[in-house]
Formats: structure tokens, C-alpha cells, sequence
């Protein structure tokens, strides 16, 4: 049962991220919404490389006799974490431009474009 | 030469040549029509005496060009005017709301079978 | 030095905008003039190595190529049963796309010379470059993840341009709604990656298609992978009920950048096809999927038709058209992969399926090249007269002439006029689909005649009319923007008289790709 | 220049620590192929002593001296370097981005297999690599934080 522990996380992490994207009106909290939602995706693909009892994926002075968890995920977050940097830095300063133009962070107020 | 569709074939540039054959034919018969055409007052649109408005306010708008249809369909337009909401958390309802139909679809049968 | 070319252009293709990408700031600091040459030639040669490739791919089939390899084929590596690098595989479809995505940047670019000036441009030729690079590496990847990576390239880059007329309020609207429903819908890609590499412990395509067609390992977890993905890219691809994000990106970006994401949204259509076609095939309930194809279809041409009737906004309304168009393709593709379920990935289509296929696949180029000459044409009128309210514009035949001339061309293309392109491969969807079932083919008709109905609204009230007062003083485009124009003119005249040569030459090879599930998992797995 | 930022005792000691983050940075990107860090992680950290001096100092003085052209043109130059050396690689060796170091004077030493104490000069192009992600990295993010910083302050003018 406790390694399936990492695995509900991810579940209520993107429970949350999803409830907040969804019912949340404040522009800043759907983006910390979407935030919770990637670090659940992340947290997703990192346990599903591990291996009971091993150590980190790396050589150097590697403790002997220990097996390795698997990389490739580790780099596929690490890609994952990169990419979300640079989505939420564009996100956020969409979001000051549009306080200042609209006057408002309300996402039912936010619609010019609407039917 | 020509695209083979289901149902037969589709040649455009055989159309084209009959299509301009058929033009010129259509105009030599136009241009054996009257030659006269009246100018001046009979030209004039006779609108029960009234003075012909400039053609600016008679342009029609594109608001109100196919006003008839969008009337007679004013319940429709006025529902998808609703739907289309323009907020980012219905755009996330209608993306989730299709994944979860898309599920159901496609998944449940499977289990159950 | 010719085949060194050949050999490596897929990566060649990708590699040169990412390095004109990189450059253009520091160019930029030196000369502008220096910089708009170096982003026309970067843009010039992805065009030729495109074409060269395309050339390649045609006449020798699949190219694979390893990132990093020992040598260009090697997709595994001694003593391994499994791609380890990330491998390009470039087939029949990929390159079709690759065509649509390079010739629709440098004919973008060329329009967007002509009105991009002051501080900002140096950006706005670097995001150009990166929407290039996201476009040309999805169409060439074969890694699932790598996919996922330029998705997220596109997403971010196209978005950033959207929001480039940053003083404006709708533009940032726009932006915003664009970026987190894509990040979102990329967030459920990469959730699907991670359920395929749990589940196989592979990211490359080929190899993960060679795993799931195989009935021992297709397991209930790949299933909702496949849902995650399908959803994903069908958002991505502005399908209809997810549909509204595309009118605001559409309305809102600057004129050449609109004709550019419609070629972006095919991007995305190609990803649906790829993971339909080629990962997942046979393994899932096709006939099912077929239908949702079929069905999404026929919604988004409803919905994009009917909601274009009422807009006033002009580039809103060409938005529209474009869900309706995708509709089209949507419609084509499910009917082939609806007959393609029927006969079971192995044996040979029905005709009219096979003819739906080649409709879908080559109404995907007449969609890009129609819908975008119509946004060059909307551009051209906003950039002189600053309007883009239909109901204020009006007479501007007058001062426009080719304009009017290139929309006239645009409209019949678009809603499938006899000579044009549009008609070529409305008539191979029409027919075939009509096997299926009469009404889809009804319901297909009858939008595009709506269709003609509505750019004739616009038509009428931008350019027919009396010379009105405001517009008296605006003259014709500038001459870049009317070259541009006269360039996507061109190859749609040329498609719509000899559609039997695009058909039998580009689009066949592209569809026997799409059909061709076992050629590809063979490349990767060294069975070729 | 007491417009902005924090008092004085701060904006020394941030002065005193700038550099030393800076080299605790340069060692992580140095390091990525050894220990965890590389070229991302690095180059955050380098971000953050940049990040730092705009709190300390107030954007606006940071902007005169690290002008955003500036900083942009040192992420496109790490830009730059990265994909020349994967090209390179392509010229040199078979392919696109191949390990042409792989034995060569230069980061080429190939470390004995399983655990090891890891040797710095191994590695073939990745240190490379690290260190053009890492500059672009540390350009990009001041970058972004810099014009947020100044964005939120232009209440007036709109730029």
C-alpha cells in the first residue's frame, strides 16, 4: 500500500489543479492552478521510475551494491519542469499586461471575445 | 488528366473550356440585345417621387445583410450565442467535459464486454 | 555535397530555423536590414530542404534518421531490441506536412516584411522562427516525447505572437486563453507519455506501435493513454465543441501570424493522425473512433458555418470558416478510418474509403492554402485601413483592386467552387463520404454553399459599395503583402486545374504512409 | 540611487555575494554530467544572484547597468554555441549532435565503468553543452525577471 502513497498525491494534485482551473475566477489562481496541475504530472512521471531501495542515477561514488532508480523519467520532469517555467513566465506577464488593459483579473469580466 | 473520384472522375480543365465556350456563347446573345439604353431621367430608380438617398446610406452593412435568416433563427443564434462564453474556465469545462464523453465512448464498452 | 544533404536533411530541416532562431537578436543589434535578409534566406532554405526532402522521401520511402548515432540509420544500437536515441522518421505524411508548414511560414514572412516594423521586430522574427521549428518538429519526429516538446515549443511561441500587439486588450485576451488551454492539453499529452512509458518502458513511436498492435500487450492503461492523447490533440486540432479558442487566436493575431497558425492547428491534426494511424492502429475499437471522428466532423462544419453568419469582426468570421474547414478533414479522415476498422489494419480499403482518405489528406493543403490567403486578404485591408469592424467598412473595391481580386479567388476556393482547389477535394469528400451515410454528405454540402454565403457577406460589404468618405485616402496594399497574396494565388490555381498530378504525386504517397502501420514500426525495429 | 531597492547594509552585502553565487553556479553547470545540476539548474541558480541584485537594488537602477538587450544577446550567443557544437557534431562525425570529443584531449577521458569519482574532463561535448544551456539559462531568466520587475512598475506609462 505505501508505494501506492506517491501515486494518489498525483491524483489530488491534479484533482486540485483541475478544480482550480475550472471554478476559480482570479486569472493568478487558475495559473497557480495549472502550476499544481504540471507538478502533479511531474510527480507522476518521477515515482513511475522507482525501484524499492535504490539510489539516484549516478555513478559518482555510487554506494556499491545499490541498484539505480530509472533516469529517463528524471529527464522527462526535468524537461517538464523547464517547459513549465517558461509557460507561467509568459502566463504571468500576460496577466500584468491584462490588469493594466482591463482593469480587472476576473475571468467572467475578461470577455471581449465572446460570441 | 482528370481526379477519379467515387462516383466518376473530375477533369477541371475540360470544365473550364466548356464553361468559357458556354460564356461566349451567353455573351453573343447579350450583346445582340437592345443597344439603346436610356440615359438621364429614364435612368433614374423611380421611388414614388422620393429623391434617390446617396449611395452611402443605401450601402447595406454586413450586420444586417442576411437579417431575415438570422431572425427566423433567432432561437439558435441566441443559444449558441450563450454557449460561446468566452471565459477560460467553460473553454476547460468543454475540453474535460469531451475527454470524459470520449471515455466513456470509447473505454466503457470495453469493460464491460 | 548533394547527399550530404539529402542524408541529413530531416534533421537539416530542423536544425537551420533554430540557428536563424538563436541568431536573430544578435543580428539584430547589428543591422535590421541584416536580419530580415538572414531570417528570409533561413526560411528559404528550410523551404528548399523541404522540398529536397520531400524529393527523397517520395522516391526511396521512409527516412529514418538517429539523432547522434554512429551512423544516420542506426536505430539500434548493438545488442539492444529497443531505439535508445531519439530517432526522425520521416514519411510520406510528415514530409506532405512539412511542405504545408514551409511554404506557409515563407510566404507569412514575406507578408510580414511589410508591416512589421520599430522595436519590437527583432522578437517577433524570433518567435516566427521557433513557431517554424515547433511545426517541422512535430511533422519529423519519431519520439513520442519529443513530440511533446515541440508541441510545447509551438504552443508557447505561437502565443507569444498573438499577444504581439500588446497595447491592444483582445490581443492579450486572446494570448491568455490560447496558452493555458494548449499548456493544459500538452500537460494531458505528457500524463499519456507517462502511462505509455510505465506501461512499455518506450518512448519512440515505431517501437511503442510494434508493442500495442500486439494483442499479448495491449493493456486497459494504453486504452486511456490513447484517450488522454486523442482528446488532446483533437482540442489542439480546433475540433468543435473545443472549438473557441480558435476565433480568438485567429481574430486577434497580426495578419501574416494567423496564416501561420492555421498550418500550426494542421501540425496538431497531423500529431491526432500519427498517434490514430500509425501508434495505435488496430489495437483500439477504430470503427468507435471513426464514428467520433465522423461525428466531430459534422459538428465543427455546423457549428464553424452557422456561427460565421453573425460575426462582424473580419478576421473572427475567416476563424470560423477554418473550425468548418477542419470539420471537412475531420469528416474524410473518420470515414477512412472508419473503413479502415472494417478491413482491419492489414488488408487492402474499400475504394470510397481510400478516396475519403486522399480527400481529408489533400483538403488538409487546399484548407491551409484557402483559409490563408483569405487572412492575408484580411490583413492587407486592416493594415491600410485600420478597421476591422465589417459594418464600418464598405467601397473598397475601389482602391484596392487586387485585393479584391485575390479575396474573389480566396472566397470560390473556399467554398468550393468548380475551378479552384477547394472543389478538387470537396468532391472526393463529398462522393465517398456520401457511401457512408447520405446525410453526412448533405450536411457537408449545404455548409459549403452557407459558406459561399457568408465571404459573399463579406465580400459585398468590404469591397462592393460606394467609395465611402473615411477610406477615400487609403490606396492598395503594399506590394510584398500582394506578392504574398499572388504567390498562395498561384498554387491554388495551379492545384485546382491539375488535381489529379497533387493527388496522384503528394497526396497518394502520404495516405499509403498514413495506412502503412507495419512499414513504420519496421524502420525503427530494423526490420526494413 | 535610494529611490528603490533595500538599505544600504543589503545592497552591500548582496554586492559581496553576487560573485560567489555566481561561481557556486559556473560549478553546477561545470558539474552536470557528474553530479546532479547542468545546464538548467545552473543557470537558475545564476539567475537567482541576478534576481537578487534587482530586489537589492531596485529594477530600475539594474536596468541601466544590465540593459535587457544586453542579456538577451547573451542567452541567443548560448543559443548559438549550442546548436553550432551539435552541428559539428554532424560535420565531424555521422550525425546531428554526436559525441565527436569522445577521446580527445579535451572533456574526452572515458571514465571506468560503474561507481567512480567522477573525472571532470570526461564527457565529450555534454560539458559544452551544459555550459551553452547554462548561459542561456542565466540570460533568459534575469531577462524575464528583469522586465516583469519593470513591467509591474510602469503604472503610468504604458510601454
Amino acid at each position: 500500500m505505501i508505494y501506492n502513497v506517491p501515486f494518489l498525491a498525483v491524483v489530488v494534485l491534479i484533482a486540485i489543479g483541475a478544480y482550480a482551473l475550472l471554478f476559480k475566477r482570479n486569472l493568478i489562481k487558475i495559473a497557480i492552478g495549472l502550476t499544481i496541475l504540471e507538478s502533479g504530472v511531474n510527480l507522476f512521471l518521477i515515482t513511475l521510475g522507482y525501484r524499492e531501495g535504490d539510489v539516484a542515477p549516478i555513478y559518482t561514488n555510487l554506494p556499491s551494491g545499490r541498484g539505480m532508480v530509472l533516469p529517463v523519467p528524471q529527464a522527462l520532469t526535468l524537461t517538464s519542469i523547464v517547459i513549465g517555467v517558461a509557460v507561467l513566465a509568459l502566463i504571468l506577464s500576460l496577466i500584468i499586461r491584462i490588469y493594466r488593459k482591463y482593469g480587472t483579473l476576473d475571468s467572467h469580466e475578461m470577455r471581449r471575445l465572446k460570441e | 488528366m482528370a481526379l477519379e473520384t467515387t462516383g466518376g472522375y473530375w477533369s477541371p480543365v475540360i470544365w473550364l473550356a466548356a464553361f468559357i465556350v458556354a460564356f461566349l456563347i451567353s455573351y453573343i446573345i447579350w450583346g445582340m440585345g437592345e443597344k439603346k439604353h436610356a440615359k438621364g431621367e429614364q435612368e433614374k430608380p423611380f421611388l414614388s417621387g422620393m429623391e434617390e438617398p446617396p449611395k452611402e446610406e443605401v450601402h447595406i452593412r454586413a450586420e444586417n445583410m442576411y437579417w431575415g435568416f438570422t431572425d427566423t433563427l433567432r432561437g439558435y443564434y441566441d443559444f449558441m450565442k450563450k454557449i460561446h462564453t468566452g471565459i477560460i474556465n467553460d473553454y476547460v469545462l468543454w475540453f474535460l467535459g469531451m475527454a470524459t464523453i470520449f471515455f466513456i465512448v470509447v473505454i466503457l464498452p470495453e469493460v464491460f464486454k | 555535397m548533394n547527399d550530404w544533404i539529402v542524408t541529413n536533411a530531416p534533421i537539416l530541416i530542423i536544425a537551420t530555423p533554430l540557428f536563424a532562431a538563436f541568431l536573430t537578436p544578435l543580428v539584430d543589434r547589428v543591422s535590421k536590414r541584416g536580419r530580415d535578409a538572414m531570417v528570409f534566406v533561413a526560411t528559404l532554405i528550410t523551404l528548399v530542404i523541404a522540398f529536397i526532402l520531400a524529393k527523397n522521401v517520395f522516391d526511396n520511402g521512409l527516412v529514418v534518421y538517429t539523432l547522434g548515432g554512429k551512423s544516420v540509420g542506426l536505430t539500434l544500437p548493438s545488442g539492444y531490441h529497443v531505439p535508445v536515441r531519439i530517432i526522425l522518421e520521416v514519411d510520406g505524411m510528415s514530409v506532405f506536412m512539412a511542405m504545408i508548414s514551409t511554404l506557409t511560414s515563407f510566404v507569412g514572412l514575406l507578408y510580414s516584411f511589410s508591416y512589421i516594423k520599430g522595436e519590437g521586430s527583432g522578437k517577433y522574427y524570433t518567435l516566427f522562427l521557433m513557431m517554424l521549428v515547433g511545426m517541422l518538429g512535430m511533422e519529423m519526429t519519431g519520439d513520442l516525447f519529443n513530440l511533446f516538446v515541440f508541441l510545447e515549443i509551438l504552443s508557447v511561441s505561437s502565443a507569444a505572437l498573438i499577444a504581439f500587439y500588446a497595447r491592444k486588450g483582445k490581443p492579450l485576451e486572446a494570448s491568455i486563453k490560447y496558452i493555458i488551454i494548449s499548456s493544459l492539453a500538452a500537460l494531458f499529452v505528457l500524463f499519456a507519455i507517462g502511462l505509455l512509458y510505465g506501461e512499455y518502458n518506450l518512448l519512440n513511436m515505431g517501437a511503442l506501435a510494434g508493442e500495442i498492435s500486439s494483442e499479448a500487450t495491449f493493456t486497459f492503461t494504453t486504452q486511456i493513454a490513447f484517450i488522454l492523447l486523442f482528446a488532446s490533440f483533437v482540442l489542439k486540432a480546433g475540433a468543435a465543441p473545443m472549438h473557441m479558442w480558435l476565433p480568438d487566436a485567429y481574430g486577434e493575431a497580426p495578419g501574416a501570424i494567423s496564416m501561420v497558425l492555421v498550418a500550426a492547428t494542421q501540425a496538431s491534426l497531423y500529431a491526432l493522425l500519427r498517434v490514430c494511424f500509425t501508434v495505435y492502429s488496430m489495437a483500439i475499437d477504430a470503427s468507435t473512433i471513426g464514428i467520433i471522428l465522423i461525428s466531430l466532423g459534422l459538428v465543427s462544419i455546423f457549428i464553424g458555418a452557422t456561427m460565421a453568419l453573425i460575426q462582424i469582426n473580419m478576421k473572427r468570421l475567416i476563424g470560423y470558416a477554418a473550425v468548418a474547414e477542419i470539420g471537412y478533414i475531420l469528416l474524410a479522415i473518420g470515414v477512412g478510418f472508419f473503413e479502415l476498422a472494417k478491413v482491419g489494419g492489414g488488408g487492402v480499403i474499400s475504394e470510397y474509403g481510400l478516396k475519403a482518405l486522399q480527400g481529408g489528406v489533400f483538403h488538409i493543403f487546399n484548407d491551409v492554402l484557402d483559409i490563408g490567403l483569405l487572412f492575408l486578404v484580411a490583413g492587407a485591408v486592416i493594415y491600410v485601413t485600420k478597421e476591422s469592424n465589417l459594418n464600418k467598412l464598405g467601397g473598397l473595391a475601389h482602391s484596392m483592386k487586387y485585393s479584391s481580386i485575390f479575396f474573389i479567388i480566396g472566397m470560390a476556393a473556399v467554398s468550393g467552387l468548380p475551378p479552384l482547389n477547394g472543389f478538387a477535394s470537396k468532391i472526393l469528400i463529398y462522393e465517398s463520404v456520401y457511401k457512408v451515410s447520405p446525410i453526412t454528405s448533405i450536411i457537408a454540402i449545404l455548409a459549403s454553399i452557407f459558406m459561399l454565403a457568408i465571404f459573399v457577406k463579406i465580400f459585398h460589404s468590404v469591397f462592393m459599395g460606394p467609395k465611402l468618405s473615411e477610406f477615400a485616402t487609403c490606396k492598395e496594399a503594399p506590394k510584398l503583402m500582394l506578392g504574398s497574396m499572388a504567390v498562395i494565388a498561384v498554387i491554388m490555381i495551379f492545384f485546382g486545374l491539375f488535381p489529379d498530378f497533387v493527388v496522384n504525386n503528394i497526396v497518394n504517397p502520404a495516405v499509403n504512409a498514413l495506412m502503412n502501420q507495419a512499414g513504420y514500426i519496421g524502420s525503427v525495429l530494423g526490420g526494413v | 540611487m535610494k529611490s528603490e531597492g533595500l538599505s544600504p547594509i543589503v545592497q552591500t552585502i548582496a554586492g559581496i555575494l553576487f560573485p560567489m553565487i555566481l561561481i557556486f553556479s559556473f560549478y553546477v553547470i561545470m558539474h552536470g554530467h557528474l553530479t546532479p545540476g547542468g545546464g538548467f539548474q545552473g543557470g537558475a541558480i545564476g539567475a537567482s544572484a541576478v534576481v537578487m541584485l534587482i530586489v537589492a537594488f531596485g529594477a530600475k537602477n539594474i536596468e541601466k547597468k544590465i540593459r535587457e538587450e544586453k542579456l538577451s544577446a547573451f542567452e541567443s550567443i548560448g543559443g548559438v554555441v549550442f546548436i553550432a557544437v551539435a552541428l559539428l557534431g554532424l560535420v565531424m562525425a555521422s550525425t546531428f549532435m554526436s559525441n565527436f570529443l569522445v577521446g580527445d584531449i579535451i572533456f574526452g577521458k572515458i571514465p571506468p565503468f560503474g561507481s567512480n569519482l567522477g573525472i571532470l574532463n570526461s564527457g565529450g561535448i555534454l560539458p559544452i553543452l551544459n555550459l551553452a544551456v547554462g548561459m542561456k539559462v542565466i540570460g533568459g531568466l534575469s531577462a524575464v525577471v528583469l522586465v516583469m520587475a519593470l513591467a509591474s512598475k510602469e503604472e503610468k506609462n504604458d510601454i
